[in-house]
């Protein structure tokens, strides 16, 4: 038989006014298993906590029922208490006769009997409560910084500035990501290169940050504070330690290649970094173009090289490292555009993306900054800016807004202007979202000192004319078509999941949205959390953002991991699901259910070691206390604890009439 | 067992049990206390993690139990703290509801919502409504007979062995 | 090979050059159109609106005859036509019902009938393409048309609702062209390959259609064309009759041929120059083509 | 002013969106229909006007309009348009609402004897579908 006390308190008259508080003591002695009742002025003060402590030291009670405020409120004070009295802090329930009850209900009768009944309804829900333990794990106190863009980058010097460990990878030859191709950024109008090249090499300089380029990661096992994750460093075919950065080997290649760094404009070699200021500064052979990987000669590099550091038959190198946190910075790709064939791109030479805008527009890309168009090489006199290229667009594209686009594109007029100081830059879009701080002015800044000629409209059609680009578009404003010759256009295309995103996302166990963004945890209070304890985002991995958000969201994540990692311990609340392996059927409902992914299938054996049936396991490190699995069970195997049917049960088995 | 309480109408309220997820709803009924709005008194909230917790049997077992209506409410869709919890608790819900129906059960008296957290008004209507309409209805008398007669059978079974 | 083929209305009259011609060239390369009998017209235009169903009628009338003819002849199980407009309507109406089983059971109830939306219909060019294969016609070719620059002129009927016909991308299609090329023919790209000719219009108001039809000459003039060619009668009728029209408000417009893709490939088929019509040709291609040595 | 849930519908404008099968409500009013049409320059209300003007409810302007007597359902609008809307199918239930009306409508005796003779038969019958009642 249990001993549970119950507490009724009166809140000052906040409940006794409309509830006879006396009663319910009084009636609640005549409860099975009740030992002791008494009400009290006000059970959180702290007179009113020492009276609990004392109490249940006195009376040995196993359980205890406040029939008080509601459990959001005051749970932790009296499980805190209790606990200090001895009494494990599981076996403490609150009965809600506040909020739900004295506050609500006017009519004291009414709220009397109410008040009865929920109490009721709790003692017999606490005498079934189990002592739980909050679960103890240790953590490794080490991360993991998946990306190497301005996001991962960001992540990994706030992590390591507190003093630890952090490994980037990334799946490029360099760190760098998408930022570094842009040639000035929004609303300053600063060189990307110059603020983005100390960040490289500062972190190519910390002692706490490992790098590994060229590499992904395969696999991830393990839970928050123990993960292990497997990764693959491709073979670069240059013995990374060896290579001075000296540049010969990329020199003396006598294969070009395109350079994807400078979107397909200008030319690299089989070997080569992607541009001069890369980190780690090493070449790398592009295998599926290299001479001699074709035909078996020419090892010209080999020749070449000082250090002797090229090495043909590098294979790929597995790492595996224990980290306690993860943050995912993959960074975005930019929609393929072949799907629009009414802006005629990749069939006009001079109708470009924005990012071939970027490298155009950059001192060091492959124009050496100045504007000139690819297809003839001479200045552009009128540019034509497209705005929502695939964004907003449900019928080809994306319905959501790509959010960057109108800033850029605002910026572009700009760059274009302060070059070709007579030309005209015409920029169609359907609406202005500045939303930012300094935003708006700067794109008054386009439009009023840079004479920028915005258009309310998109365009449906561009094609050639003699040198010309015919574009057709609309001003909805004044509701006319618009017919514009221009000399270059240029598409703002929509940001885009990164290719294959789904795939790391089913590899890490996060999940991700219809579009392959990364989901946050809650859109307004857990933003850089994933669902998976442990995990979390930074940057366009997780929907489109500019520098500043995603600089913003990259020292949040660290802030995460840090506070994570900074724990020599991890407790949690035990309110998670076990299993009961004598009943478990092997269905696996609960393990398509559960949301966390915190359910695996567990192999029993014999004394052989022989597999003689599976059942349910649950990762208590994982598992968030839903209980969707508890419902979803058939034979009752699975089930929630703290929210167990038969408590349930006694819960509604107190309220029969 | 409430033949008494069937005959004398007057005196007759409804009891109405309401399973409501930690979240969105209890946070919703809390907050209605906070504002002090002030509600029908018949309505026993019973809280879970998530409305994805919530086994159809619960709702069985109220109505034995002498529930006249129940109301289950969480989180609205796409909000759920869980993430996905009360969209398993709708799909669960449609496919048992058929099933409900056809066992006889009267639909009339399972209520569900999605109440928010700063709903506290919505929560305040709900009950109002849920009570206001299972008032029309009167106790869940049908229910409770089948019950006696269970019980009766069990003791059947029991004396046969 | 035999295949049922609907002329629509315009093919047994205005456009009997198209119809002559493809015959001509069908046997050239080794199947034949057979002519359903009693066909009635498709309507030349799809009702945009809901409700519409007798719009519907009239091609699926059409669509239901060409099986059962074909069944009955044992035909290919298909429908080929020549006109643009005829191969839009029937496409699209088979996609409506594919979409929305409620109209073809409307229609069905309307026509007594039993269709299942399911007559495969194609154009000639695609018969070209798929069954005969480009090479082959490559092959036939007994005049190569050398030196002679065309632009293919698909017009709005065959590319456009994309989904719901689906013959070609819209913005770069290859079928019209791959054609060409095979006869040996200049293509010239040309940018108003699928803009309209002003279409209908030509009843209500002559003027629109001639600036819709002189912007698509315009377009393969720039792009070097010497003739247009097309596949729909009442593109050639636009382009073709309208250019003095245009000339009126373009000065300096000069003339351009339009001739209909079947001409051109019966007479490298080996086809008389002398035996083909140009009839509905207001600009008479025969200098042009005399100009370029090919007759 | 046209606001509030309780606003009666314009019945004119109910009847051309029953009409169309359109939902105007999805239109954003990026003009691409207006951009793409090939007869936008001549149009007192281009497409995309037509749309707004819909959503608006401004049916006297709209029944003054005259556009959709320009519109050559060429297609362009509704193959293009991000929203997955239809223009054209707007167009041709503002024509056929003329029509009905007997507002306005092409009177076959009044056709071009030249043209009658020559054009192909298809001109006359789409042109009978779209412009005679």
């Amino acid at each position: 038989m249990s001993r549970v006390g119950v507490f009724v308190c009166h809140c000052g008259t906040n409940i006794s006014a409309t509830v006879d508080v006396a009663k319910v003591a009084e009636e609640m002695k005549n409860q099975p298993g009740v030992v002791y009742t008494e009400d009290y002025k006000f059970m959180c003060s702290s007179p009113g906590q020492g009276k609990l402590k004392e109490i249940i030291d006195e009376h040995k009670l196993d359980s205890v029922v406040i029939a008080a405020c509601s459990p959001h409120m005051h749970e932790k004070t009296f499980r805190n208490a209790a606990e200090a009295a001895g009494l494990n802090s599981f076996k403490v329930e609150m009965a809600n006769i506040r909020e739900q009850c004295s506050w609500v209900h006017p009519d004291k009768a009414e709220g009397t009997v109410k008040s009865l009944d929920l109490t009721k309804k709790m003692i017999e829900k606490v005498r079934l409560n189990e002592e739980l333990d909050k679960i103890v794990m240790p953590v490794t106190k080490k991360a993991l910084v998946i990306g190497g863009g301005i996001a991962g980058i960001q992540a990994a010097l706030d992590i390591a500035a507190a003093g630890t460990e952090v490994i980037i990878v990334e799946k490029d030859v360099t760190l760098g990501g998408h930022m570094i191709q842009l040639s000035e950024t929004f609303p300053t109008l600063d060189c990307s290169q110059c603020i983005m090249t100390p960040k490289m090499v500062e972190a190519s300089l910390n002692p706490n940050i490992t790098i590994y380029t060229y590499a992904e990661v395969e696999a991830l096992d393990g839970y928050v504070g123990n993960f292990r994750a497997r990764i693959r460093r491709k073979a670069k075919s240059v013995v990374e330690e060896d290579c001075t950065g000296c540049g010969i080997c990329q020199e003396k290649c006598p294969k070009k290649v395109d350079n994807p760094f400078e979107m397909g404009h200008g030319k690299s070699k089989a070997i080569a970094v992607p541009f001069p200021q890369a980190v780690p500064n090493v070449p790398v052979i592009d295998r599926d173009s290299c001479i001699y990987y074709k035909t078996g000669k020419c090892r010209i590099c080999e020749k070449v090289c000082g250090p002797k550091c090229i090495d043909f038959d590098q294979q790929d190198e597995i790492v595996n490292v224990d980290i306690g946190a993860i943050v995912v910075a993959t960074g975005y790709d930019t929609m393929p555009l072949d799907r629009f064939g009414e802006y005629g791109y990749g069939k006009y030479k001079d109708v470009i993306d924005g990012l071939t805008f970027e490298r155009m527009a950059s001192a060091a890309g492959f124009t050496e900054g100045e504007m000139k168009r690819p297809s003839d090489g001479k200045t552009p006199e009128t540019v034509v800016f497209i705005q929502c290229v695939g964004s907003r667009d449900e019928s080809k594209g994306v319905s959501y807004c790509s959010k960057i686009c109108c800033m850029y594109s605002a910026k572009q007029t700009m760059l274009y202007k302060h070059k070709v100081h007579h030309g005209k830059a015409h920029v169609f879009y359907m609406d202005i979202r500045a939303g930012g701080k300094n935003y708006e002015e700067f794109v008054r800044r386009a439009i009023e000192e840079d004479d920028a000629n915005y258009i309310r409209g998109r365009v449906s059609r561009v094609y050639e004319k003699g040198d010309k680009l015919i574009v057709k578009g609309a001003d909805t404003l004044s509701g006319r078509p618009v017919t514009i010759e221009a000399d270059m256009v240029v598409l703002a295309t929509a940001m885009t999941a990164r290719k294959g995103a789904d795939k790391l996302a089913q590899t890490l166990g996060i999940s991700y949205d219809r579009y392959n963004f990364f989901s946050e945890s809650h859109p307004k209070l857990r933003p850089v959390e994933t669902n998976t304890a442990g995990i979390f985002l930074a940057g366009a991995c997780q929907a489109p953002k500019d520098v500043p958000e995603t600089v913003a969201q990259a020292s949040a994540a660290a802030s995460k991991v840090l506070g994570l990692l900074s724990q020599e311990t991890l407790k949690r609340e035990p309110i998670t699901a076990e299993v009961n392996e004598a009943n478990c059927i092997a269905c696996f409902d609960c393990l398509n259910i559960c949301p966390y992914g915190a359910i695996t299938s567990k192999g029993i054996t014999d004394r052989d070691g022989n597999i003689i049936k599976e059942v349910a396991e649950v990762n208590p490190g994982v598992c968030q206390g839903c209980g969707l699995c508890n419902a979803a069970c058939r034979s009752k195997t699975i089930e929630l604890r703290g929210f167990k049917d038969n408590q349930i049960y006694a819960e509604i088995n107190s309220l029969a009439v | 067992m409430s033949e008494e309480k069937v005959e004398n109408k007057e005196v007759w309220t409804p009891r109405i049990i309401a399973y409501v997820c930690n979240w969105c709803t209890y946070g919703g009924a809390d907050l209605a206390g906070t504002s002090r709005k002030t509600y029908d008194a018949s309505v026993r909230v019973i809280k879970l993690p998530c409305t994805g917790r919530i086994d159809p049997l619960f709702l069985l077992k109220a109505f034995e139990r002498g529930a006249d209506s129940i109301l289950v409410s969480g989180c609205h869709p796409g909000d759920c703290h869980y993430n996905t919890g009360n969209y398993h608790s709708r799909r669960r819900w449609t496919a048992f509801r058929d099933l409900l129906e056809f066992s006889g059960i009267d639909m009339r008296r399972i209520h569900f919502s999605w109440i928010s957290a700063a709903e506290a008004v919505k929560w305040v209507d709900v009950v109002n409504d849920v009570s206001e309409k299972t008032k029309e209805l009167g106790p869940y008398t049908e229910f409770q007979r089948i019950n006696e007669k269970i019980k009766e059978y069990d003791g059947i079974f029991a004396e046969q062995g | 090979m035999k295949i049922p083929y609907y002329p629509g209305c315009t093919l047994n009259t205005n456009a009997k050059d198209l119809q002559e011609c493809a015959e001509f060239s069908a046997e050239a390369l080794g199947f034949s159109m057979v002519e359903m009998p009693d066909w009635n017209c498709c309507g030349a235009s799809l009702p945009l609106t809901a409700n519409s169903a007798m719009g519907y009628a009239g091609p699926t009338n059409v669509l239901i005859g060409a099986k059962e003819e074909g069944q009955k002849e044992g035909l290919e199980d298909k429908l080929v036509t020549l006109c643009a407009v005829c191969y839009n309507v029937l496409k699209r109406t088979n996609y409506a019902f594919n979409k929305d089983a409620a109209k073809l059971d409307t229609i069905n109830s309307l026509l007594e009938s039993d269709y299942k939306g399911d007559t495969n219909v194609v154009h000639f060019l695609e018969v070209l393409r798929d069954d005969i294969g480009f090479d082959k016609v490559k092959e036939s070719v007994s005049k190569e048309l050398k030196g002679l620059k065309v632009a293919p002129y698909y017009g709005c009927f065959l590319l456009r609702p994309h989904e719901e016909v689906g013959l070609d991308d819209p913005y770069a299609p290859t079928i019209f062209e791959g054609l060409l090329k095979s006869l040996g023919c200049e293509v010239v790209d040309f940018s108003h390959k699928g803009e309209c000719c002003g279409s209908y219009s030509a009843m209500s108001n002559a003027e629109n259609a001639a600036e819709c039809s002189f912007s698509v000459i315009d377009a393969a003039a720039a792009a070097g064309a010497d003739v247009i060619a097309t596949t729909c009668p009442l593109c050639q009728y636009n382009l073709d009759s309208k250019q003095a029209m245009m000339k009126k408000n373009h000065g300096d417009m000069k003339e351009m041929p339009i001739i209909y893709f079947t001409q051109l490939l019966s007479m490298a088929l080996g086809k008389d120059i002398g035996k083909i019509s140009f009839k509905s040709n207001s600009i008479n291609p025969l200098p042009l083509l005399k100009e370029k040595g090919l007759v | 002013m046209h606001s509030g849930h309780e606003a009666a519908k314009d019945e004119y404008i109910e009847q051309i969106a029953e009409l169309s099968g359109e939902d105007v409500s999805l239109c954003y009013q990026c003009g691409k229909c207006t951009a793409g049409c090939p007869m936008a320059e001549k149009m007192d209300l281009p497409p995309s006007m037509v749309m707004r003007y819909m959503q608006m409810e401004h049916s006297d302007e709209l029944k003054k309009a005259t556009s959709r007597w320009d519109c050559i359902g060429c297609l362009v609008c509704g193959s293009r348009c991000p929203k997955l809307c239809n223009p054209a199918a707007v167009m041709e239930a503002l024509r056929q609402e003329d029509m009905r009306k007997g507002t306005r409508s092409e009177e076959i005796e009044k056709l071009p004897v030249n043209f009658v003779k020559n054009a192909p038969q298809q001109a006359l019958v789409s042109g009978f579908r779209k412009y005679v009642p």
